[in-house]
């Protein structure tokens, strides 16, 4: 528990130096996207660490706090701070209706669900034009503003991001070890015997299902204030495996794995920007090696290969 | 409304969804013979049309030449990637597999893009481009190539099932991995077949559409993913169910799109598979197994 | 008397100094082109053609002595890479102007990054909001897909067909085209009596052209860029429609041609002049710069060079055009591109106005027509 | 306590449990036996919820319950363990036991989350209570394992631990002697025993005949899917169709 306190104090410290630690620019803008993934990684975690239930859809929940807030705020004029909970609200309430049905599915078939819901969102942002603006996108949403500070570079953007994820990861932090998240963590090892006790593991289900969507919304806000536009394309198909792939590179059931996972996956096409056309190639190599030789995620394998390096120094220092 | 315009919309259903259906079955056999869902399947169908390509361009060989030569090519490929990035796996978790396959995915599509560049490409079609009337509608001669193929390969596969060695162990591997290999199955072998077999048929998919609908580095991407949604509507089953969830699907794409909007066609066809699988849970012709504790 | 020497001799030496290493910095231009992902086909082009003119500008010698330099990244046709990375190339690039992004959403999402950091933006993509209303820094060199329905319609005007079918593409590009066609209808007397969609990755269209086909409509108006539109020419052959085909300038290229093969002949579309510039009469101003680009391009890149590549050229052209002028910071720049005057492009000949960042007219499009696999002129 | 009537399973035409009814009272160790396939587990999983029968009904404490799912039946002081026992295994033998205090406990999902100060105290209080059943139970050393690794006698221990953390009136165990030796079969008859001495009732499947005609204060003996036999060890011991039926096949 005091380990657990003290390594988040640790965190939380180096993330609010890290702007004067690092030259600023162009970074900082990246920095941001990583929070953004973050919250999201831990989002889609929850279900599918904690909870064992997967998701192809969660980009779809993104897009609907990103679009739910770009629609308030422009179309109807709501305050930023308004439109943001709002549109938690709703999503959260779709989610949890829609997973009373959909959790009832399994492996597969949940999946196949999950995906054909993220698809039904995606068309959904493409075709009610008048709302969304459509495939050209809703552009012109207001900034956030916070007494007098509007949120409007990249530094500012930062520490606003970074406070609601690190609020996200403290939330989901002491989520993982209560009686909730040993519930959860109990239907993920064995439903059968957690119904035994007495966890009603689908309506569970359905909780964290709609708590995840919340966050997803949330962190889709964020994206649409921080952006100030959207289209329906940062919403796809892809980008929910894109934080499938995040949750499972830095770890699945863990909360600083999800942050490795965002951190990894966000800042590596940056590394890549000069491999051009090979990017792709690198990207897509790079993700079976990360699976093969660090199969337990970013979270437990960098620790194991600490602990090599250390063995091996040890081995030949002494020889 | 009249009849030759649903007859059309059928037909139109039943050709795309025949590919579907194709692609399908490879999902199937890969995820019965080994329990993975193999997000790569697309890009079989990818390079089969694109290798397909550069046989009749570059090494100028005829058609018939050319499909045998690129679905060779194909499973070669299938075949490395089980070898380098499967069969390696130390924990090969369900969902550790499936991130293996969307690297494996994007990997290939990195390469042909390399290769082939990003234009689309055309190959010419079978025999011919007059189109053939039947009753009101219309059809070319390549979709009753897809639809030959696909029966002819629907055939096939069900005497290797039931009525080879090999087949049969297969099946085995299906129904229990564990039991399969107790008995002398060797599991691992099987798993290479099922690669072998199903990035064969993507191949054979690929070849056959590209006339129709082009192709490029990426059509691998969303011809997946109906194929995923065609074989879970069959239940994740390699013959005849898969093949009705794959028509089910183009069916209700075409007919949405006809009949009542075209932009929300997949949207349509979405929400009438979860509205079924509210219903069956357990796949439209999925048996419903209890649980054994 | 003495100090005085001393200093004039330092201030004259500072002055020379720093002339020298102003001439020798190169002026940074930024780019952001869609090379990978779905919206490759412009991005690629594009990027070829700018990487080719900064070529042989600085091959000759620069502007005014002074070389350009090209940064290009690639954004995947993704909105929010196009707003990273415009932050990249204004913050760590230091560019003093940035060229494209290649789609309209890419556009709209980098605007409010250009201009809050006042550097102006020349985007290569067509979307008609882009530049209405007017913003300070943001220019484009694609035509407006407004020009392009306006030719189309006013063709149909003339031909007295009122009944129009339309099928677009649901992205960006067809969505945009789409509004301008249901818009600008009512203005020709031409009634829209079907609108249907596709999705971008679709493999066949015989649903949404069967009901065309019930719809009795004079003309069918696809709206989209390839592949779509050559399954699109299929389809209308398999179905056997003879309502006359229209397409959009998306894909007025000989790519679309090759892919549609039989199914092309006939049809028509508005496109720039690029396709056809050996075509063009003497008298018309674009045809040097036309017939120059088409032969650099080839020569390049061994590939026909299309009007996509075009937009990408032009911007280049402006820019070099704002720094001969004597521009070399983002905000001279920005001055000196309004004050284009009929410059004659590739797109066509742009003139901006402080209340016109689009700069073309409706002469940047021709009607064409595929005959023999090949372009020809509508009259 | 609980009252089984007309019990009949069907599993795709083959009858699996034929009109079985008995009784539990209050206080007591019964025992279910019978030979291999006689239905024993599947009558458990009809009684716990899990599955749901063809025909007949369950009553506990004189309230209907038929058809109940099984985290309804913990609320009503129902619990039961499993014959390939069912661990949480990546989690340690303490929170395995704290889950089973989950009914005890009522903090929602954005208490938790928020760390609400009565959440907290809960919390303390689930920690404290646990502790108590893993002493119980004699594995408080075992408490920051991984549950996944404890060696299968020590894992029916905490199965059991685990189960008595919901706090039950009645818990049903699935031969809880499977799989142990004759020490440790020793020592779960006097935890049985300990058990019912705290008052909770308890229904056993098992084929350790020593252990069931030492510690079972009643017998219900099925064969083939219907009741042979009902009554006191020493009845059963002594009724010739059981003999018949079951003990004389056996040794």
């Amino acid at each position: 528990m005091k380990q657990n306190l003290l390594l988040f104090t640790g965190f939380s410290i180096l993330i609010m130096f890290a702007p004067q630690l690092l030259s600023g620019g162009y970074l900082m803008n990246v920095l941001v996207f990583v929070g953004i993934n973050t919250m999201l990684a831990i989002a889609l975690n929850l279900l599918l660490g904690y909870a064992g239930q997967i998701s192809l859809g969660h980009a779809g929940f993104f897009g609907l706090g990103a679009y739910l807030s770009g629609i308030l705020t422009t179309a109807y004029r709501f305050n930023p701070w308004v439109a943001m909970p709002v549109a938690a609200v709703v999503v959260g309430c779709m989610a949890g209706m829609i997973g009373f049905p959909i959790l009832k599915l399994k492996g597969h078939y949940l999946a196949m669900a999950t995906l054909g819901l993220g698809i039904i969102i995606f068309i959904v942002f493409n075709e009610t034009v008048e709302l969304t603006g459509g495939p050209s996108g809703l552009s012109g949403i207001p900034n956030l503003q916070l007494a007098g500070i509007s949120f409007d570079s990249d530094v500012k953007n930062y520490y606003l991001i970074w406070g609601f994820t690190l609020a996200v990861m403290l939330f989901s932090l002491n989520l993982a070890n209560s009686r909730i998240g040993r519930a959860l963590r109990a239907v993920h090892d064995s439903e059968v015997a957690a119904q035994v006790l007495g966890v009603n593991a689908r309506l569970l289900k359905v909780q964290i299902f709609a708590m995840s969507a919340v966050i997803s919304s949330l962190a889709g806000s964020l994206y649409a204030h921080t952006m100030t536009f959207i289209s329906p394309a940062s919403f796809g198909f892809n980008f929910s495996i894109e934080l499938l792939t995040m949750v499972v590179i830095g770890g699945l059931g863990s909360v600083y794995g999800s942050f490795l996972g965002a951190a990894l996956l966000t800042l590596l096409p940056e590394i890549l920007r000069g491999a051009n056309d090979y990017d792709i190639i690198i990207y897509g190599g790079l993700l079976i090696v990360m699976v093969m030789f660090m199969p337990g995620g970013l979270v437990r394998g960098i620790p194991a290969l600490y602990r090599k390096v250390i063995k091996q120094k040890g081995e030949t220092g002494h020889a | 409304m009249q009849f030759d315009q649903i007859l059309q919309y059928t037909l139109s259903g039943i050709s795309t969804g025949a590919i579907y259906a194709l692609i399908g079955i490879g999902f199937s056999i890969i995820y019965n013979a080994t329990g993975i869902i193999n997000f790569a399947q697309g890009e079989f169908v990818m390079l089969g049309g694109l290798l397909t390509l550069s046989c009749l361009e570059l090494l100028n060989l005829p058609l018939w030449a050319a499909v045998p030569c690129a679905v060779a090519v194909s499973t070669v490929v299938g075949v490395l990637f089980e070898r380098l990035a499967i069969r390696p796996l130390r924990q090969p978790t369900p969902i550790n597999l499936v991130i293996i396959t969307i690297g494996g995915s994007i990997l290939i599509r990195g390469l042909a893009m390399l290769v082939w560049g990003k234009d689309t490409h055309t190959i010419p079609p079978f025999s011919g481009d007059t189109p053939i009337a039947i009753g009101g509608a219309t059809i070319l001669p390549q979709h009753l190539w897809i639809l030959a193929i696909t029966l002819i390969i629907i055939v096939i596969n069900k005497i290797y099932f039931y009525h080879t060695i090999s087949g049969k162990a297969m099946r085995a591997c299906s129904y229990n991995r564990r039991a399969a290999g107790l008995v002398g199955i060797d599991v691992r072998r099987m798993v290479l077949f099922s690669f072998i077999i199903s990035s064969a048929m993507g191949a054979v998919a690929g070849i056959i559409v590209a006339p129709l609908t082009m192709t490029a580095y990426d059509v691998g991407v969303m011809l997946g993913l109906k194929g995923f949604c065609a074989a879970i509507i069959g239940g994740m089953s390699s013959g005849i169910s898969t093949v009705i969830g794959g028509l089910i699907l183009g069916v209700l794409e075409s007919l949405g799109a006809g009949l009542i909007s075209s932009g929300y066609k997949d949207a349509i066809a979405f929400i009438i598979l979860l509205l079924i699988m509210f219903i069956r849970p357990q796949g439209l012709f999925g048996k419903a197994d209890s649980e054994r504790v | 008397m003495n100090f005085k020497v001393i200093s004039f001799v330092t201030a004259a030496a500072t002055l020379l100094l720093s002339a020298t290493v102003f001439a020798a910095a190169p002026i940074k231009i930024g780019a952001l082109f869609a090379v990978t992902g779905p919206a490759a086909f412009l991005g690629e082009p594009e990027r070829n053609s700018a990487k080719m003119v900064i070529d042989e500008i600085n091959k000759a010698g620069g502007v005014k002595g002074r070389k350009l330099e090209l940064i290009v990244y690639d954004t995947a046709g993704d909105a929010t890479k196009a707003v990273q990375l415009a932050t990249k190339l204004i913050k760590d690039d230091k560019v003093v102007a940035i060229i494209g992004p290649s789609t309209t959403g890419e556009t709209m999402a980098a605007i409010p990054v250009a201009e809050k950091e006042h550097i102006p933006l020349i985007s290569c993509s067509a979307g008609s909001k882009i530049t209405d209303p007017v913003k300070k820094w943001v220019f484009k060199t694609a035509q407006n897909d407004a020009l392009a329905v306006g030719r189309i319609y006013e063709y149909l005007q003339k031909t007295k067909q009122t009944k129009v079918s339309i099928l677009t593409v649901s992205d960006g590009f067809g969505a945009s085209g789409r509004e301008q066609l249901k818009s600008q209808a009512s203005k020709y007397g031409i009634t829209v009596v079907s609108d249907d969609t596709y999705g971008p990755k679709d493999t066949d269209m015989t649903a949404q052209l069967t009901k065309i086909r019930g719809s009795h409509s004079q003309a069918i108006i696809c709206w989209g860029t390839n592949p779509g539109p050559a399954v699109v020419a299929k389809n209308v052959r398999q179905l056997g429609i003879k309502t006359p085909l229209f397409m959009s300038h998306g894909v007025s290229s000989k790519k679309f041609i090759e892919l549609a093969g039989e199914a092309a002949e006939g049809i028509r579309l508005p496109s720039g002049k690029v396709v056809v510039a050996d075509l063009l009469s003497g008298s018309d101003k674009q045809k040097k710069s036309l017939l120059a680009f088409v032969k650099d391009y080839q020569k390049h890149y061994k590939a026909e060079g299309d009007h996509f590549g075009g937009h990408a050229w032009d911007a280049v052209m402006l820019i070099r055009n704002a720094v001969e002028n004597g521009a070399d910071t983002a905000a001279a720049i920005r001055d000196q591109l309004e004050k284009t005057k009929a410059f004659a492009g590739i797109g066509g000949s742009f003139t901006y106005t402080p209340q016109d960042h689009a700069g073309l007219g409706k002469d940047a499009f021709v009607l064409v027509e595929v005959k023999n696999k090949d372009w020809v002129i509508v009259k | 306590m609980l009252e089984i009537s007309g019990i009949t399973q069907i599993f795709g035409g083959v009858t699996a449990l034929d009109t079985v009814s008995f009784s539990i009272a209050k206080g007591d160790i019964t025992g279910v036996i019978g030979p291999n396939g006689a239905g024993k587990t599947t009558l458990f999983n009809i009684i716990t919820g899990i599955y749901r029968q063809t025909a007949g009904t369950v009553q506990l404490e004189g309230k209907d319950v038929t058809g109940f799912p099984p985290e309804r039946l913990a609320r009503l002081a129902m619990v039961r363990t499993f014959q390939n026992i069912e661990l949480f295994g990546t989690m340690t033998v303490l929170e395995n036991v704290m889950v089973g205090m989950h009914t005890k406990s009522s903090s929602g999902l954005l208490a938790c989350a928020l760390k609400m100060p009565w959440s907290i105290s809960e919390e303390r209080r689930i920690r404290e209570g646990a502790m108590k059943w893993l002493e119980f139970t004699g594995i408080c050393d075992l408490a920051d394992h991984t549950a996944g690794s404890l060696p299968f006698g020590k894992g029916r221990l905490l199965e059991i631990a685990r189960a008595l953390a919901v706090g039950p009136r009645i818990i049903l165990m699935d031969e809880p002697a499977a799989g142990l030796n004759s020490q440790e079969t020793l020592a779960l008859s006097l935890l049985i025993k300990r058990i019912r001495d705290l008052g909770i009732t308890i229904v056993l499947v098992e084929h350790d005949m020593e252990l069931v005609m030492d510690i079972c204060d009643r017998i219900v003996v099925l064969n083939l899917g219907r009741k042979l036999k009902e009554g006191t060890p020493r009845e059963i011991q002594e009724s010739p169709e059981v003999i018949a039926a079951y003990l004389g096949d056996d040794d």
